[in-house]
């Protein structure tokens, strides 16, 4: 069980460390995505089944989800804005 | 029925929902009349606790959840009269705002008063609650309103900005503030602030107890905007639609320091209380913020700017009667706060009526073209005189009462702070009153020299109604009002009695444990002080406002300042002006890493001080 | 062992403000406030972790079976929505940033000199 | 501060408040202890009282409600905020199609990826109700079941049925089921307060631990916070979507 434990906890540090490394923010949504199934492992290793649902449901799905859309969403404006410069 | 310490949180969260399910298909008129009778209703209610609260704490357990055994098993709102005031000044400023916006604001839809009523009720639950976690939530509540509102006027490049390091660095902070909850909750299986003041009384200051302070005091004085944590604080506040700059200067910040205050003396004043230096380290971030608040506040031209600043000058001195941590200095500065809020949000309309017709607000490029408004110009030099704390303004009893605190702790030099402090305030208000209202004070060398349609680019809000030459009422009278509820606050029969006597039960702990816990609501052990001397007050307010009216001239005429005089304030001013500009140049990185090494100082000073 | 979760949280809590510090692209930032924000989650539920304790819930178990906290589920379940609708609205902010000044740097969003 | 010397000053506080943060952890008890007495107490009272089997949402509904409904507020104040500052520049960036646009289409979703999307979204739903039905008995509850809904309404987008997700959740229709939700946790907490006790005090029926209609006010409030989660985070997502897509097919959704 400790050895789980101690895995798990160096296993959170590690993810949490890669997703402040990654500079490509399309590379960082999913690695921020691997964090937060990471995350969901720790609370489950935690006896709190009610966050680790939670976390997966928001931190590994729903806010990578966000982040991609909103990045989408400025390629889309740089698209439009790099026509208007070109007219 | 008794929902009564409920109902100023609870009513403005119903009324944003069915403001904002019912958007489209409420007319505008509606939804502006019920937010501001949502408002006025806070207000109100508000004041009823805080009538009720004099004779005795109100304690309202959310779920019926009576403590058992002296554990808390849910969470309560704890009213005592320090905690009422402010909500009740909280609900007197969005009152006043929401009127102001009646006419001006265009709103995209309604769900602009659903983010302000949410707003209010975060601020009240702030100020009511008794329990650490639920005091974090409405933290956060009126904290995502507020960044909302702050980047909400979209059509101004500058207010999203402003917004982005607001919430990026306020949401470290509140990171910050939870960590510190989590230690406490970690040594003590507690949440209610009473509970947590019991379980830490008898224990020293060991380590964790004092990281936990560091960490809550660091993070509610991001929000306070305390040096160095206050980098965020001029873009989000200056850049912000005056309908909630009001509030955000008026309150927000204050309600950072009121939460330091209530976390000390309720939890940490026991195992603390031996802590010589603690006073000292508080002092020290109390003069670096009121005189760098000073010094930037001088620097503008912009008005809203200018305001921004003015807070946090004003932040420090009301710091610094908190900090002096005896009950005359936390009444001196609770009463110093409601007047002060009160005044800034007065300023604050009359920037957004200068901003309305004028659609500038930079001083330089406004110069003279003011002059057929004399109403604006009075009302801004009553403001400065207000910030001054010249009677009969309540900011003059307030800093009487904490310049008697400052005498009876052995720190006369406080004294001095705030004669200099108003004096640099004031300057900025009245330099630019004379530029804009009479057209003193040649064109500036940055200014354009009032260009009558270069404004409209950098402050105008956008989507206004109407553009009426005179001012409509509804905008002129909220500035009115609140200087007049300012003048009232001081002025209020027995008022200083009141005043003690809140500040004694505010920092009583065993007595505040008593009524949330046990239920025992008995008022404070009634204080009888002597009348609190109010000519040497009103010499050094007076001095104050004439200093600042004699910087102000200068400035603006500084060929009739004799040359030598000139020339050695310039060869001081120039560095010290350059400098501070420089730090303030930066964007969310700084502000952080500011944060950090905040952070950092304050708890390398506490380790000293404690050891 | 003893405090290795706690150092765990310190690190992630000073990792993610390192990143926001060296940003150079606002959403990376908003998702390094969330690595700092989750530190939060870590500890709440460590301090209230016991070791041995079944989930807090009785449905299969009796009452008095030896459990960890409940409280700092409850109040981790709030930090986690707190964390996602913050970051939510910084990403909104973030996209409006972008639309007005083409950039999402933010060495380039600096304020202007008064 | 230049990057560089921000990153040193950075390095060098952060080296202090760090030591600082570790030396007062190491004052919490150790890693696995835990003292008590609040969670203790509720777990050893909480099930007999509230009839529910999971004591977080016992909890998260009933004895810290409070707070619960303020983190609800958080959610609609964020929602709000998101729809202000999205809404207003939809207005300002809808632009006319001109001959751009064709290069502009998203990729086409391939006919088997959008049956299989498709084809999950009833399970999904399904789950997610049941997630927020059960949350006073198991892990689970209004919040996590709400997002699973949101997510259910997200793989219709993904199958590229966006115009049917416009048709299943348009505007108007997601921002009532915010506000209800939202409103409806007030409603129920005034509940209590006509039945003359404080409010969020729990007055309906408690029933036996372990039933489904059980534990009071709690499944409502679950319900409450359910639908205004799936309200919220839906138009969350698609207040981001919809940006994209305006920008990227201008032709199709206006």
């Amino acid at each position: 069980m400790i050895v789980l434990e101690v895995t798990v906890f160096l296993l959170v540090a590690a993810a949490g460390t890669a997703v402040v490394l990654t500079r490509n923010p399309v590379n960082q949504a999913i690695v921020a995505s691997f964090y937060g199934l990471v995350l969901g492992i720790m609370f489950l290793v935690y006896q709190a089944p009610d966050v680790a649902l939670s976390q997966i449901t928001v931190g590994a799905v729903a806010l990578p989800l966000m982040i991609l859309l909103a990045l989408a969403k400025v390629r889309a404006l740089e698209g439009s804005r790099r026509r208007d410069d070109d007219r | 029925m008794d929902l009564l310490p409920a109902l100023p949180v609870v009513l403005p969260l119903l009324v944003a929902a069915a403001l904002v399910g019912l958007a489209p298909v409420c007319p505008r008129p509606v939804a502006d009349a019920a937010a501001v009778a949502t408002a006025a209703v806070v207000t109100v209610t508000c004041l009823a606790l805080l009538a009720i609260s004099l004779d005795g704490s109100v304690v309202y357990w959310f779920g019926g959840w009576t403590p058992r055994d002296g554990i808390a098993l849910g969470a309560a709102f704890a009213v005592d009269p320090v905690g009422a005031a402010l909500a009740t000044l909280a609900g007197v400023l969005a009152t006043a705002a929401l009127t102001f916006s009646w006419r001006i604001f265009e709103a995209v839809r309604t769900l602009h008063h659903g983010l302000m009523l949410v707003f209010l009720a975060g601020l009240v639950g702030f100020c009511l609650s008794g329990d650490l976690f639920n005091m974090f939530v409405f933290y956060e509540l009126f904290s995502v309103a507020a960044y909302a509102l702050a980047g909400y006027q979209t059509t101004n490049p500058g207010s999203v900005r402003g917004a982005l390091n607001f919430a990026i660095t306020n949401s470290v902070g509140a990171i910050l503030v939870l960590a510190g909850i989590a230690l406490l909750y970690g040594r003590t299986g507690a949440l209610n602030l009473a509970q947590l003041g019991q379980t830490l009384a008898p224990g020293p200051p060991d380590r964790l107890v004092m990281v936990a302070f560091l960490l809550l005091t660091v993070g509610f004085f991001v929000k306070a905007a305390v040096v160095p944590f206050h980098f965020w604080l001029a873009d989000a506040y200056a850049l912000a639609p005056t309908v909630v700059g009001v509030l955000f200067a008026g309150v927000v910040s204050e309600l950072g320091l009121y939460a330091v205050a209530r976390v000390y003396w309720t939890v940490f004043s026991g195992p603390m209380a031996g802590v010589e230096g603690l006073r000292g380290v508080m002092l020290l971030g109390a003069v670096t913020t009121a005189l760098v608040g000073g010094v930037m506040c001088l620097l503008q031209h912009h008005l809203a700017r200018m305001l921004a600043y003015a807070t946090v000058s004003h932040v420090g001195l009301t710091l610094a009667g908190f900090a002096l941590l005896g009950p005359a200095g936390v009444g001196g500065a609770v009463l110093y706060l409601l007047a002060d809020g009160l005044v800034k949000g007065s300023l604050f309309i009359t920037v957004g009526i200068v901003d309305h017709h004028l659609h500038d607000v930079d001083e330089r490029r406004l110069r003279d073209r003011g002059r057929h408004m004399p109403w604006a110009a009075a009302l801004m030099v009553a403001g400065a005189l207000g910030l001054a704390g010249v009677p009969p303004f309540g900011t003059f009893l307030g800093k009487a009462l904490m310049e008697e605190a400052a005498l009876e702790a052995g720190t006369p030099w406080l004294i001095g702070l705030f004669v200099v402090v108003a004096a640099l305030t004031s300057a900025a208000l009245l330099r630019a009153t004379g530029r804009v209202f009479r057209g003193l004070g040649g064109p500036s060398p940055g200014g354009s020299g009032g260009g009558a349609g270069s404004g409209a680019a950098s402050g105008a809000e956008p989507g206004y109604r109407d553009h009426h030459r005179h001012a409509h009422p509804t905008q002129v009278a909220p500035a009115v009002l609140l200087l007049a509820a300012a003048v009232a606050v001081g002025l209020a029969p027995g008022i200083t009695g009141v005043v003690e006597t809140a500040a004694a039960r505010f920092t009583d702990r065993a007595g505040y444990a008593a009524a949330v816990l046990e239920g025992v609501a008995g008022p404070g052990a009634g204080v009888s002080h002597p009348p609190v001397p109010l000519a040497a007050p009103a010499f050094w307010a007076v001095l104050s406002a004439l200093l600042g009216l004699g910087l102000a001239l200068a400035a603006l005429a500084p060929q009739r300042v004799p040359g030598r005089l000139r020339d050695g304030v310039a060869r001081v001013w120039g560095p010290v002006a350059a400098t501070m500009r420089g730090l303030h140049d930066g964007g969310i990185g700084d502000s952080v890493t500011w944060l950090v090494v905040g952070m950092a100082a304050f708890g390398t000073l506490l380790a000293v001080v404690v050891r | 062992m003893r405090f290795l979760p706690y150092v765990v949280a310190a690190w992630l809590l000073l990792v993610g403000l390192y990143g926001i510090v060296t940003s150079r692209n606002l959403v990376h930032a908003i998702i390094c406030l969330s690595v700092a924000q989750s530190s939060t989650y870590i500890l709440l539920l460590s301090v209230g972790f016991r070791r041995g304790g079944t989930a807090p819930i009785f449905l299969d178990v009796p009452v008095g079976t030896r459990a960890v906290d409940p409280v700092v589920g409850a109040l981790t379940l709030t930090d986690i929505v707190v964390g996602a609708t913050v970051s939510a609205l910084l990403l909104a902010l973030a996209v409006q940033a972008h639309k007005h000044h083409g950039t999402l740097d933010p060495e380039r969003l600096k304020p202007e000199r008064d | 501060m230049t990057p560089r010397l921000r990153r040193r000053v950075f390095l060098v506080a952060a080296a202090v408040a760090g030591a600082w943060l570790l030396w007062g952890l190491t004052g919490l008890p150790d890693y696995g202890v835990y003292n008590g007495p609040y969670g203790d107490v509720l777990n050893r009272v909480a099930v007999a009282e509230r009839k529910a089997t999971n004591v977080v949402a016992s909890v998260t509904f009933d004895y810290r409600g409070v707070d619960t409904m303020g983190e609800e507020y958080i959610l609609f104040a964020a929602v709000l905020g998101v729809a202000t500052l999205l809404r207003a520049q939809r207005d300002e960036t809808e632009q006319p199609p001109d001959e751009d646009a064709a290069d502009r289409h998203a990729p086409a979703t391939s006919n088997a990826v959008r049956v299989i999307g498709l084809g999950l979204v009833g399970p999904v739903v399904l789950f997610g109700m049941y997630v927020v039905a059960h949350g006073h008995l198991t892990p689970g509850g209004g919040f996590q079941g709400g997002v699973v809904l949101a997510t259910g309404a997200l793989l219709v987008y993904l199958s590229g049925e966006y115009v049917t997700l416009r048709r299943v959740s348009p505007e108007v229709l997601t921002d009532a089921a915010e506000s209800v939700g939202a409103a409806g946790y007030v409603a129920i907490g005034l509940l209590g307060v006509v039945a003359g006790a404080t409010f969020l005090t729990n007055v309906l029926p408690l029933g036996r631990p372990g039933a489904l209609l059980s534990a009071g006010t709690i499944p409502p409030i679950n319900l409450a916070v359910g639908l205004e989660v799936a309200g919220g985070f839906v138009l969350l997502l698609s207040e981001f979507l919809e940006q994209t897509l305006v920008i990227r097919r201008p032709g199709e959704v206006t």
